[in-house]
């Protein structure tokens, strides 16, 4: 593939995660915010492709594709009485929230297209990523490993409860 | 990495062929797999099925169509064609075209890293196995799609059991695959095959090779079943309740791609189980002395035969099992996947690792 | 507007070509909605079972309206069931057909007299394609009905509807009083 | 170009042949098949009766929960699949530090299954009893 | 043009950029808590954009495993957050958070 | 306007409308689903619409409707003599049309006061017993399918068709014989029968243990039914259940001993009851194993018939059938047990006309079913399949 | 229509006594409430000749320790046409507890009649009501449910009463042959 | 714990059996039964194996008394009426037309050698309403109603299967019943001449004198 199929394919794929996110901020279903979210998630993994993560690529897939917005999907399923409501009762200060929108990615545009020297050359990743993680994950994150499992356990712990709170509670009325 | 690549040369040598700036060879390595899908379920997945159901029942099953009843799927796929595409009023037209289509591509994209042979694979990533676990939340999501796009109740039901079901399944499957990665030490599944092809012919295979493999092994078969809505774990498209579960809306050719996609998952998980628990395209055969049947079963041509072998076996299995048991109900599903398969899951996680460092 | 919509009226070596795989894929593949209504049923299901085996044609029940191609009425269709069959039958993509499978949805068979709740005959509220009779018909009967369908299909085609196919075939078809005499002959 | 893009160009090129072929299988059909909608036609299958209500309402909770359960334990083996290519090398350090990992990660599961989480709450199913009188005279009458 | 066919830092700065402010529009903006939640979805998908682009072209696995963080951090966050919302739906019947604000119980 | 229900959860309100809509107040909390299952619906056997009102997967209250298959059985009771309502008897029932037209001609004998031949009586119960099995193999095999299991299914209809050729063989017809009739039968059995019969039966005895490995026994279908539907004896009897149904919840009854008819006092069998070691009492897998039970019962049934059957000699089957039918003026309600339960007919002759003044049908169908709404509530929807499976229902028979 | 059984009276077989033997039970607990027994020896029968006291008696033949009549086999509505009346057969009978059967007859005015309901009392009458109600159009007081069972909520008329005149349309469907 | 694991071990034991079992359908399945219908004596030889009969292949013949399609003999129909009137469904319908004396010869016998009374020239059939009951079979004296073994029958259109048995067209009909009326007015004629010749009118009718010939139906 030559530099300039791979630019166009990643036009496609930047072009799909920002149209899609944006469907996703501004559509008034949430429905489909929620399925172009799957886009976003997409565009972005396919994203990291070309920052040489696939690993990283496949994980954004099967957990945010596979898990967040499954979640999100029952999520609305499970509260979709809103799915009526309208645009304008749904956005709160559109105008300042517009404003700031343009003016953070003006900002941040700026700053990095102004930054020339943060970037200390094209060092490209060698090596399987995979592997690299799992060697990584066992020398010098091994403490982040660890506490990983303990933030997810404590998740676990506490969304579990919450969603059985909430029957716990029903059940005394 | 190196000896992987140098197998794939045939698919290699494609992709490297570009016209223009368009990679033609890629499409060519991506529509086998296409013509492989649309082929095996055409004529062998839904035939074959049909015809084993119909012995099992002391019936014949298709005769007519064609010699032996031979072009009956064709009919059925050429028939959906024709048929008319009722898009119900009630329905989000958006999601309910959207989501056989996504449906249909999850299962596709799959095929990307299932060889058929040492030497033809769409992309060996050294991600796929962890690739092929994870694509299956495309197919999630065109579930979902296609039962909320729907607005029919029956649909929404199917599709929120199938989710809940094929989401609880990954757990199970997923750690039991994760027992084969230990075992070979890779995600590639072309590596997989080259670790379990040797002189003895099946005895690399993990599930002989390696006294705990079993354990992972059913886990995952049981696993991928209901990940794939088959029987006796088909209670999202559990006829006799739900009609046709997330499909009853669907008519003519988005009922078709749903049909594909379902044959085409059920090869797949065929294919990755044979590939992690049996080698894939690894000659089962031994050499017994000069007598080198190993050597002479093994390369590209006999590497398709065996793989597509052994998941037709799997899907022989797959298939008998529906046709002999009941269906489970919801609850005894989460049940059998939480509390059964998830613990056995992870004693052979243990067990494996064990095994391997002190093996 | 599909193909099948289109009205052409000169058919040419192409067109019937074209016809006829059409036609032979849509005969060959002729899924009925599992839809069972009285005593005609159970013979439809025992059709179906092994020992007559429908499958043999390809015809395999589905039980969404939308994925059928034909409808076997099978049974009394009451005045209360009237409705849900018309629904039904609309709500199953075309082309479709309708056969009709017993004395009762023939004509109101046995209760046609003074069955004040049975609808005299499903072809009031539907096209029926096919009549097949008996009470029950006999699996064999079915089978003979369902080859009558595959009959109809054969002779469709683009520009030749089914009302002009009903026609052809019915011309064709030996009439049956003709048989009668032919036996009173041959036993005379 | 390096081998992870091109393994995944090829990815590219299914999704692309993917979405060819279903938009292909679609436009053949919409050339051949027929188009008569009517409003019965598109109304909503729900056996034959006249559908009463959308089908888009709250669900369940029950399926939320098992979601949840299950990007945990998503995630975790997101870790591990990592660690499955490379701890051989390193041998029982490693060993025990994933066996660590799952086990606190198993203690979730545990206190999911013990809590009853995992059980899917099946209501209690009525068990039919005999009729009961309407409160007229109901003492008086086999006093 | 050079600077649109080879694709380097900068684009994929842009990229996360926009996703930040959708993301950040979309809490800010929106009533709806779920799509809150997405819009910090978005936001932390921005950052691992950007993560991901300083470790490649650093050439270092420190924004590979922070991503990988951000994702543990985001599965949870997700969990816990959704059950919140759910939990506010089934006291307040609706996931507004504007009106939720102002029913405290 | 009637409300149908609050049940628990008592913030919605669900509410039928003078025209039989359906409407839901929705109080926010949780939101009802009201589902119409049926009239097509491959669980409802046949076209029983079961409108569900459902919360998630959970049922809250499940109305049957009936009726749409209503064909006016009594009225033609009313219009037609008595040997011409035999043929409607059979399309009442249309699984067990020998049961059936024995139960409405035994009904009408004893208005005549006529004594049959002991070879009817003996060839009326052992097809009445082969319909019986058939008529159990329908209601096995299909409830095979509505838990999923499509090969019993098939294996079922397969041995039916065997005892469906036996019947047309002697009858002439496969389903709706119209072959018992007043006082006699249509024909004798042809002169093989007896040897065919008991060949059928030393076939069909392996098949019937292969169909208990296959279904029965199997975990699965017992997880799905174990527990499932309980009914307790007494009000199963408040509930008029009867046959199969009744003995699942433990009661002791079956008309063909407790009301004896025909010869079967003379016959040796045991009354089918569910085996609480296997099953709970009750449930739908108590009332299953009722039924496999009954088809060994009634192959013993047949077993005795053909040993203690008399002989042919100079035999006319139609020697008892009175010319004319003109019962004395009077009224008769009179049983059988059919496969699905008592099947009573109650007849008020004027003494006048060759037409019953009133015929009315008691169909153990529509009895067992008025008691779905109550087993319903509650019950998640593949237990609401799994009880309609094991009430085994035949549509003809509760609509008539 | 009970002539000609009357000779056989006082050779009454076994059944028929045993229900004689429950109705006087009945009859004595409610006196001139329920009409003579009709010992016909194929449905040995009385009638409730206050009807308002039928859920009484319904009720007493359930519970009585005596009866037990726990099973209601059948309820047949039934048009009396000469007598301008319209009514109810309940065949009983009691299972596990005594041998014994009886059928009760109830009767109301043939135009706008109401019979009490025993849904209450017996499950089974539930929906046999209803079908009566169907057929016949008699009311039943105190019936939970009362609608249409067996024909549409929107049919006309009452099938089974003798005078019934089938309705030519039913919505725009042509009925009659 | 010990229950959890008997569980899993009944579950995939009773598992193992179902499959035993359908697997050994599945090796049999070489096997086919035959097409022995139920009289033949080795009726129940196969017991294993498909059962499928391939019926428009294969046929295996309904029994002799099976009730299919009605078949009316009208040679040998004698015009009673006695299967319209058993029949419950109504849905055969007869006219007669009672021959003229000079006719009896050309009405024929049945094949049991009865004299025939009555011209048929309607006698219809709708086996679309019939329910093969066989009242009106085993009702008919000269059993010329038959139910033939013919079970496939069925028609696009519902009107073929209105059977018109008759042994008249609408012409002959016509004509025997002017015929027959000219007969009675001449019997009348007769009666009352004799009446009022005072002899007694219970004489036995003698055929009139046919002036009328047998080419009355030239016209067809
Ligand atoms: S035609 Fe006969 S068998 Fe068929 S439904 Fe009508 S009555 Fe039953
Ligand atoms: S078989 Fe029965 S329904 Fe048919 S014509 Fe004869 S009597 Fe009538
Ligand atoms: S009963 Fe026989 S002879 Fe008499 S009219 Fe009928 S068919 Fe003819």
């Amino acid at each position: 593939m030559n530099q300039l199929t791979l630019s166009i394919i990643f036009y496609v794929f930047a072009a799909v995660t920002v149209l899609s996110a944006a469907f996703v901020v501004f559509s008034k279903n949430v429905i489909y915010s929620a399925f172009a979210l799957l886009f976003t998630f997409f565009g972005v993994a396919a994203l990291y492709v070309f920052l040489s993560s696939d690993f990283i690529a496949v994980t954004q897939v099967v957990v945010y594709v596979g898990g967040i917005l499954v979640l999100l999907l029952f999520g609305v399923m499970f509260t979709n009485t809103i799915m009526q409501t309208d645009l304008k009762t749904d956005v709160l200060h559109v105008v300042p929230g517009t404003i700031l929108l343009l003016l953070m990615i003006a900002g941040m545009l700026y700053t990095f297209y102004t930054t020339g020297d943060w970037m200390p050359g094209d060092v490209q990743l060698q090596g399987s990523v995979v592997q690299r993680v799992g060697f990584e994950t066992m020398s010098r994150y091994m403490l982040p490993f660890e506490m990983a499992s303990i933030v997810l356990l404590v998740a676990l712990l506490g969304a579990a409860f919450l969603a059985r709170y909430d029957n716990a509670h029903k059940n005394e009325h | 990495m190196s000896q992987s690549i140098s197998l794939n040369t045939w698919s290699d040598a494609l992709s490297g062929f570009n016209l223009g700036w368009f990679p033609l060879g890629l499409v060519i390595v991506a529509a086998v797999p296409l013509v492989f899908i649309a082929l095996y379920a055409l004529t062998y997945g839904v035939y074959g099925e049909r015809k084993i159901s119909a012995f099992m029942q002391d019936r014949l099953g298709p005769m007519e169509v064609g010699p032996w009843g031979l072009l009956q799927t064709l009919a059925d796929i050429l028939k959906l064609l024709q048929k008319e595409d009722i898009v119900p009023t009630a329905a989000d037209k958006f999601l309910f075209v959207i989501g056989p289509l996504i449906m249909f591509v999850g299962s596709f994209l799959a095929f990307v890293v299932l060889p058929f042979g040492p030497a033809f694979i769409g992309a060996d990533l050294n991600v796929g196995l962890f690739y092929a676990v994870g694509i299956v939340a495309l197919e999630v999501v065109g579930i979902l799609a296609s039962g909320w796009g729907s607005n029919n109740k029956w649909a929404l039901y199917g599709a929120v059991r199938s989710v809940a079901q094929i989401v609880s399944y990954e757990i199970p499957a997923s750690i039991a695959l994760l027992c084969g990665a230990m075992m070979a030490g890779t995600l590639s599944m072309q590596q997989f095959c080259v670790a379990q092809s040797g002189p003895y012919g099946f005895m690399h295979y993990y599930l002989f090779s390696n006294p705990i493999a079993w354990l992972p092994f059913l886990i995952y078969f049981i696993a991928s079943l209901a990940e794939t809505n088959r029987a006796p774990f088909d209670i999202p498209e559990a006829e006799s309740e739900l009609v046709a579960g997330f499909f009853t809306e669907y008519s003519g050719m988005k009922f078709a791609m749903f049909f594909l996609a379902e044959y085409g998952s059920m090869f797949m998980v065929s294919g990755i189980i044979s590939i992690v628990f049996l080698g894939g395209w690894a000659s089962p055969l031994p050499n017994i002395g000069s007598f080198a049947l190993n050597t002479m079963t093994s390369g590209p041509a006999w590497g398709a035969f065996w793989i597509i072998m052994k998941g037709f076996f799997f899907i022989f299995v797959q298939m008998w099992l529906r046709w002999t048991l009941p269906r489970l109900r919801v609850d005894q599903l989460m049940y059998l996947c939480w509390k059964v398969l998830t613990p056995f899951a992870f004693v052979a996680f243990v067990l494996t690792a064990v095994w391997e460092i002190y093996k | 507007m599909g193909l099948l919509d289109a009205n052409i009226s000169n058919r040419n070596v192409l067109v019937t070509s074209v016809d006829n795989v059409m036609n032979w894929a849509r005969l060959s593949s002729l899924w009925p909605m599992g839809f069972g209504l009285a005593c005609c049923a159970i013979e439809m299901m025992a059709t179906n079972a092994s020992n007559y085996d429908l499958e043999r044609f390809g015809i395999f029940p589905r039980s969404s309206p939308r994925q059928s191609d034909l409808m076997i009425v099978a049974g009394t269709v009451t005045m209360k069931m009237a409705e849900k069959v018309v629904t039904l039958y609309e709500q199953m993509p075309e082309p479709r057909y309708v056969l009709s499978m017993g004395s009762c949805s023939n004509c109101g068979g046995p209760y046609w007299n003074h069955g004040y709740h049975v609808l005299k005959g499903v072809d009031r509220v539907i096209p029926v394609d096919v009549y097949v009779p008996g009470c029950p018909p006999r699996p064999e009967a079915l089978i003979g009905g369902l080859m009558k369908i595959q009959e109809l299909v054969r002779m469709e085609g683009l520009g030749i509807s089914r009302q002009d196919a009903l026609k052809k075939l019915a011309e064709k078809s030996v009439d049956a009083q003709q048989v009668i005499d032919q036996v009173r002959r041959a036993t005379a | 170009m390096d081998q992870t893009l091109t393994g995944f160009g090829t990815v590219f090129v299914f999704l692309l042949l993917g979405i060819f072929f279903v938009v292909a299988g679609f436009i053949t059909a919409r050339l051949l098949r027929p188009s008569r909608p009517n409003p019965e036609k598109n109304s909503t299958y729900e056996c034959g009766e006249p559908a009463v209500g959308s089908a888009w309402v709250k669900f369940n909770i029950r399926f939320y929960v098992i979601a949840l359960i299950f990007i945990i334990f998503d995630v975790e083996v997101v870790f591990l699949f990592p660690w499955a290519t490379v701890f051989k090398p390193l041998g029982v350090f490693a060993l025990v530090e994933v066996l660590i990992f799952a086990f606190i990660l198993i203690l979730g599961l545990a206190y999911a299954w013990v809590k009853g989480d995992l059980d899917w709450v099946r209501p209690t199913p009525n068990i039919p009893k005999m009729p009961e009188l309407p409160n007229r005279d109901s003492g008086r009458v086999n006093g | 043009m050079e600077m649109f066919t080879s694709i380097g830092l900068n684009h994929f700065l842009t990229i996360s950029a926009i996703l930040f402010s959708l993301g950040m529009f979309a809490v800010m903006t929106r009533k709806n808590a779920i799509v809150i939640l997405m819009g910090v979805e978005l936001i932390l998908n921005a950052a691992n954009i950007n993560f991901l682009t300083f470790s490649k072209y650093n050439g270092g696995m420190i924004g590979v495993m922070f991503s990988l963080f951000v994702i543990v951090l985001a599965a949870a966050e997700a969990a816990v957050a959704l059950a919140i919302v759910i939990n506010i739906f089934k006291t307040f019947k609706t996931v507004d958070v504007s009106s939720v604000d102002t029913m405290k119980e | 306007m009637q409300e149908l229900g609050k049940a628990e959860l008592n913030s919605t309100r669900i509410i039928r409308q003078d025209d039989n809509r359906v409407v839901i107040e929705k109080d926010l909390d949780t939101e009802y689903m009201v589902l119409s299952m049926g009239p097509q619906h491959p669980s409802t056997h046949g076209v029983l619409r079961l409108e569900c009102i459902t919360d998630g997967e959970v049922v809250v209250e499940a109305e049957p409707y009936l009726g749409y298959l209503h064909r006016c059985f009594e009225k033609y009771c009313e219009k037609v003599d008595y040997p011409g309502i035999v043929p409607y008897t059979d399309r009442m029932d249309y699984l067990a049309g020998m049961n059936t037209e024995m139960a409405y001609c035994m009904a009408v004998e004893k208005m005549l006061d006529i004594e049959i031949p002991r070879r009817v009586e003996f060839i009326r119960v052992i097809v009445s017993e082969l319909n019986r099995i058939a008529s159990h193999l329908v209601a096995i095999g299909t409830y095979g399918i509505d838990l999923g299991a499509f090969t019993p299914f098939l294996f079922c209809f397969r041995d039916r068709e065997h005892i469906l050729n036996l019947l047309e063989w002697i009858s002439g017809a496969r389903m709706l014989y119209n072959y018992i009739w007043i006082g006699g039968l249509s024909y004798d059995v042809p002169a093989d029968f007896k040897k065919r019969l008991s060949e059928f039966v030393t076939y069909f005895k392996p098949k019937t243990v292969e169909l208990q490995k296959l279904l029965t026994e199997n975990e699965i279908f017992v997880k799905r039914t174990k527990g499932i539907g309980i009914m307790p004896a007494d009000v199963a009897i408040n509930y008029g259940w009867s046959g199969p149904m009744l003995r699942g919840s433990g009661v002791d009854w079956d008309l063909r001993r407790n009301d004896p008819y025909s010869v079967y006092p003379e016959l040796d069998f045991k009354v089918a009851l569910p085996d609480p070691k296997f099953c709970d009492i009750g449930d739908c897998l108590a009332r299953h194993v009722v039924r496999a039970i009954e088809m060994e019962e009634s192959l013993k049934i047949i077993e005795q018939c053909l040993d203690m059957m008399p002989g042919v000699d100079g035999f006319n089957s139609r020697v008892a059938i009175p010319k004319k039918v003109r019962p004395k003026a009077g009224e008769v309600y009179s049983r059988a047990e059919n496969p699905r339960g008592e099947v009573g007919f109650y007849i008020v002759s004027d003494g006048k006309s060759t037409k019953p003044l009133r015929c009315k049908a008691r169909s153990s169908c529509f009895v067992n079913l008025s008691a779905m709404k109550d087993l319903s509530r509650g019950q998640l929807i593949p237990d609401l399949v799994a009880i309609i499976g094991s009430i085994d229902i035949v549509l003809g028979e509760v609509d008539r | 229509m009970d002539n000609g059984m009357e000779e056989a009276g006082n050779i009454m077989p076994a059944a028929v006594l045993e229900s004689k033997a429950a109705y006087d039970i009945i009859r004595g607990r409610f006196g001139d409430a329920v009409s003579e027994f009709d010992a016909n020896p194929t449905m040995p029968f009385f009638e409730v000749a206050d009807a308002s006291k039928w859920v009484d008696i319904a009720l007493f033949m359930r519970d009585d320790a005596r009866l037990k009549f726990n099973y209601m086999a059948c309820l047949s509505g039934v048009d009396y046409m000469e007598q301008e009346q319209l009514g109810i057969v309940c065949n009983l009978e009691s299972i596990g507890h005594y041998p014994h059967r009886i059928a009760v007859k109830v009767k109301c005015r043939r135009e706008g009649g109401s019979i009490p309901s025993v849904a209450c009392v017996w499950h089974t009458a539930n929906w046999h009501e209803r079908e009566a109600y169907d057929m016949y159009g008699m009311t039943f007081e105190g019936h939970p449910d009362l609608r249409r069972i067996l024909c549409p909520e929107d049919w006309t008329g009452f099938p089974l009463r003798k005078d019934y005149q089938v309705q030519e349309t039913y919505h725009g469907i042509k009925v009659p042959y | 714990m010990s229950e959890y694991f008997s569980n899993i071990k009944i579950g995939a034991t009773t598992i193992a059996t179902g499959m035993a079992i359908t697997f050994r359908h599945f090796l049999n399945a070489v096997k086919r039964k035959g097409d022995a219908g139920i009289d033949d004596a080795d009726y129940f030889k196969q017991v294993d194996g498909l059962c499928t009969l391939q019926y428009p292949r294969e046929v295996v013949p309904t029994p002799t008394i099976g009730r299919y399609r009605l078949y009316n003999d009208i040679e040998d129909c004698i015009g009673c009426c006695q299967c319209e009137r058993a029949c419950p469904v109504e849905c055969i319908t007869i006219e007669t037309i009672k021959t003229t004396a000079d006719d009896l010869a050309a009405c024929g016998k049945t094949s049991g050698g009865q004299q025939k009374r009555f011209w048929v020239p309607v006698f219809d059939i709708d086996v679309a309403k019939c329910m093969t009951c066989g009242i009106c079979v085993s009702v008919c004296p000269t059993d010329c109603l038959v139910h033939s073994p013919v079970a496939d029958f069925s028609e696009f259109d519902v009107k073929n299967m209105m059977y018109h048995y008759g042994n008249l067209s609408k012409i002959e009909a016509e004509a025997k019943k002017r015929k027959l009326d000219e007969e009675k007015a001449a019997k009348e004629k007769a009666a009352a001449e004799a009446i009022a010749r005072g002899e007694a009118p219970a004489a036995k009718p003698k055929p009139a004198p046919g002036p009328m010939p047998e080419g009355g139906q030239a016209g067809e």
